[in-house]
């Protein structure tokens, strides 16, 4: 279960797009712009036409390894998790690639992932122009920095603290000083986001768009 | 219908032989159950079941029933439904040999099956464990651009592939809207199993709105008429996946017994209906 | 219409520049005649022109009229009418570099670039002297089988495809049938420019039956309608080839001074109609 | 102008087609059954699925070697032939290739081609099914034997000799002896042959199909 945002570039902005952005969610049908199966949007994110793709993972290190296979010994793994997907592609030819993970546990953010599905970093011999930009959790939001090869804490979301980042991660991590509180989505941003973002949602995940719905209910939008 | 290649769905099944190379499509694509039922009613064995690029399902009851040996894919997933537990369960008891792949590695590898190629090549996958754990894949130095190292993958010919379509005309032309992973699929493949909704009574390839989204007929080997046979799995313009059906599977096949008891009942009433 | 992609067939044309590579569809796959005669009307020379796979009256009246610097195609023939006159005269003069290649062999180069793929395999070619003549395509031993000796070739990604095809619709989705050589070269250029015979009312897309056959606008770079855009070659569903025109060409192209005379009419005559 | 026949084998009977044999024209719309573009063929030969195909050559030499690109030194040949086509790859990966050329003369059949679009014969580590097993000419009928690389002299045509041959080829070749006259077309085949065949051919060549029409009138049909 993972979701995936692409913008796609040209050389000029297409003429015929009605917008800049194009968002499309993996699954659905009422977006989809391809007319050549499942491998269109491959062929698009090598040709360099992709600008950003958001990817979770089952685990995920502090050099940015993901893992979407499962934990313990391959192939036996005592938990398997459906597979790589097009993590191992994606991730190297996208530029901005934002990880995501709403449980931030030591059990998620490992030392080191028991399978890497795709690496969060390559040798200078293999053609990488993507990579990880930038991780979300419900805590948190960290930069990541491929030549340094690790994270570095940004913000922490409001009502959470560094040291409960650090007690619930992992991996090793830089840490930007003073400590800045991730600012919440404006109200704009929030409508946006409970307006027509989970409508569309709901095509691909009606479960999920439900949960978030009963959740608003029980929370106050806007900033603290 | 009366033309040859137009059967029933256990005369299809019956071409699906234990130790078979067998491709079939993800599911929202148009996974024929009503075929897979049938398959597993003939006690194949020790399919090499490849997936184009993902399943779910389709894989589920597979495995769950004993007839996967080998499984290639870069997914099992049931979506929003949970995971998947028969599969998750033969990983844990080591009774089915995992290929893990990625899904463009799964396109690309049929795509060279489709073009006679021995191989092509494929960016990514350096530095996975998926590549270290696949000794039929190799990495070379790009001949054009030395420094550049590049992954090779040699191309999937399936022995066989089997889906669901929404239309096919009485000489075996199908038609597939959009979704062009089947004709790769029937390309790719060697022998080519197709289940419908519908047949149309006019040659598709004669139609000029829908002659380009035509599987030809020379690439299908045998047909069948199965009015809701992706069901519980959805087919675009005719139905959504059946989610009540969907989470009786997950719950149900949560055990051995439950998933033993599930396929009985599955594959009984499957008898009535056909 | 309205769209910021609908232009005039000057407006297109101008996004062709002096030095490019410019990718064109054999003669029977809906060729725009009217966006080349505004082409050669700009002005443009140096083209590097590449033909998927092949090319006739195009390639003549570009070449003819001295705006092609090299040529990389499989063939050039006027079919039934004939040798292609300006062509042959090109070659004996030395006035055109050439990359002769085979039809597969530029299928193989613009899938390539479709995929994204810096290289891709191919069978044949070894021992023929279009490889001797290519110092851009290689040989290597088959990582997978020693002893098989296989072609590689560069991808090709044109900078700009031009086309003509029988319907678009507003939102710049384009329509093609089975013509699915266009959507080839739609997809492995960085920009493509297309004429229509017509303009749908309906967006392509939402139509079951013929969503299949259509270019999506993400690839589409500037449209205009132009009735005719392909004559006088023909354009399946619409017209045959005008055998006369296609005759009275062959004949009066036979010397220089023939095919300046047919090309001044030929411009002259468009800037009327247009 | 070359023409391209195919029977398209698969691993038993495609239970949909009609008849065993598919057939198909070059360019002809009316007996089109692909909806993948023009590399379809391609991929079909390579796959092993096309038994046999018609090649014609410019200049065809005593190895079956063919020449579709000109005369002369390339690339400044001195007389330029439209191209190579797919010849430098179904050549090579149809099992059946049977070559044909009307015109048989020494400025067509040469000691050596000026340049070689296809090669006759390849070395043992290139992939090759395929390859020529026949040659037509207006005059006579060769075999064509890979192992020794050269043609051999099979018939000769009602109304022509063996040393009429041998004064129009310009490559060496083998001739079974004694000279056997090559069998005219029955008259159900000549029907065949002036009925449907011309009658397909005339979508693609109309212009050859009128020409085989005149020539029709002023020949006595049958056998002599």
């Amino acid at each position: 279960m993972w979701l995936l945002g692409r913008r796609l570039r040209f050389p000029a902005q297409p003429p015929c797009s009605p917008g800049e952005l194009r968002l499309s969610v993996l699954g659905s049908r009422q977006n989809n712009f391809f007319t050549s199966g499942g491998v269109e949007l491959f062929d698009l994110a090598a040709q360099g036409r992709i600008d950003a793709f958001f990817l979770g993972g089952g685990q995920i290190d502090g050099q940015a390894n993901i893992n979407l296979v499962g934990t313990g010994n391959y192939p036996r793994t005592s938990v398997r998790w459906p597979g790589s997907f097009g993590s191992a592609y994606l991730y190297f030819l996208v530029p901005r690639v934002i990880l995501f993970r709403e449980e931030h546990t030591r059990r998620v953010f490992v030392p080191r992932v028991d399978f890497i599905s795709a690496p969060g970093v390559s040798a200078p011999e293999v053609h990488r122009p993507g990579g990880p930009r930038a991780l979300v959790t419900s805590r948190a939001l960290f930069s990541f920095d491929a030549q340094a090869a690790g994270f570095t804490l940004q913000s922490v979301h409001p009502g959470h603290s560094a040291a409960e980042v650090r007690e619930n991660t992992g991996f090793a991590y830089r840490e930007a000083l003073p400590t800045v509180v991730t600012p919440p989505p404006d109200r704009f941003a929030l409508a946006l986001l409970r307006g027509p973002v989970r409508e569309e949602l709901s095509e691909v995940y009606p479960r999920f768009a439900a949960v978030l719905a009963a959740e608003e209910l029980t929370a106050e939008p806007g900033p603290p | 219908m009366g033309q040859a290649g137009w059967q029933d769905l256990a005369a299809l099944a019956a071409q699906v032989h234990s130790g078979c190379l067998l491709a079939v499509p993800k599911d929202s694509s148009g996974v024929s159950m009503a075929i897979t039922r049938e398959i597993l009613r003939s006690g194949v064995r020790d399919l090499h079941l490849v997936c184009l690029p993902t399943s779910g399902l389709q894989a589920e009851v597979l495995i769950g029933a004993g007839a996967v040996r080998t499984l290639e894919t870069s997914a099992v997933s049931l979506g929003e439904f949970g995971p998947a537990p028969r599969f998750a369960a033969a990983v844990r008891a080591g009774t089915i040999r995992l290929l893990d792949a990625t899904c463009p590695a799964l396109y690309a590898a049929f795509q060279a099956g489709q073009k006679g190629l021995p191989f092509i090549p494929l960016r990514g996958l350096i530095g996975s464990d998926l590549l270290r754990m696949r000794a039929d894949w190799k990495v070379i130095d790009n001949p054009f651009a030395p420094g550049d190292a590049i992954a090779l993958l040699p191309a999937i010919r399936p022995d066989v592939c089997v889906f669901h379509a929404p239309l096919a005309d009485a000489e075996g032309n199908v038609f597939i809207g959009r979704e062009r992973d089947l004709l790769l699929l029937a390309q790719a493949s060697r022998r080519c199993l197709v289940s419908v909704e519908a047949v149309s009574k006019e040659n598709l390839l004669r139609d000029p709105a829908r002659a380009g989204s035509v599987i030809p007929a020379i690439y299908v080997n045998g047909l069948a008429r199965a009015p809701g046979g992706a069901q519980p799995l959805e087919l675009e313009g005719h139905h959504e996946t059946d989610a009540a059906q969907m989470s009786a599977y997950v719950s149900r096949s949560s055990t051995e017994a439950g998933f033993r008891a599930f396929l009985d009942e599955w594959l009984s009433l499957g008898k009535v209906a056909a």
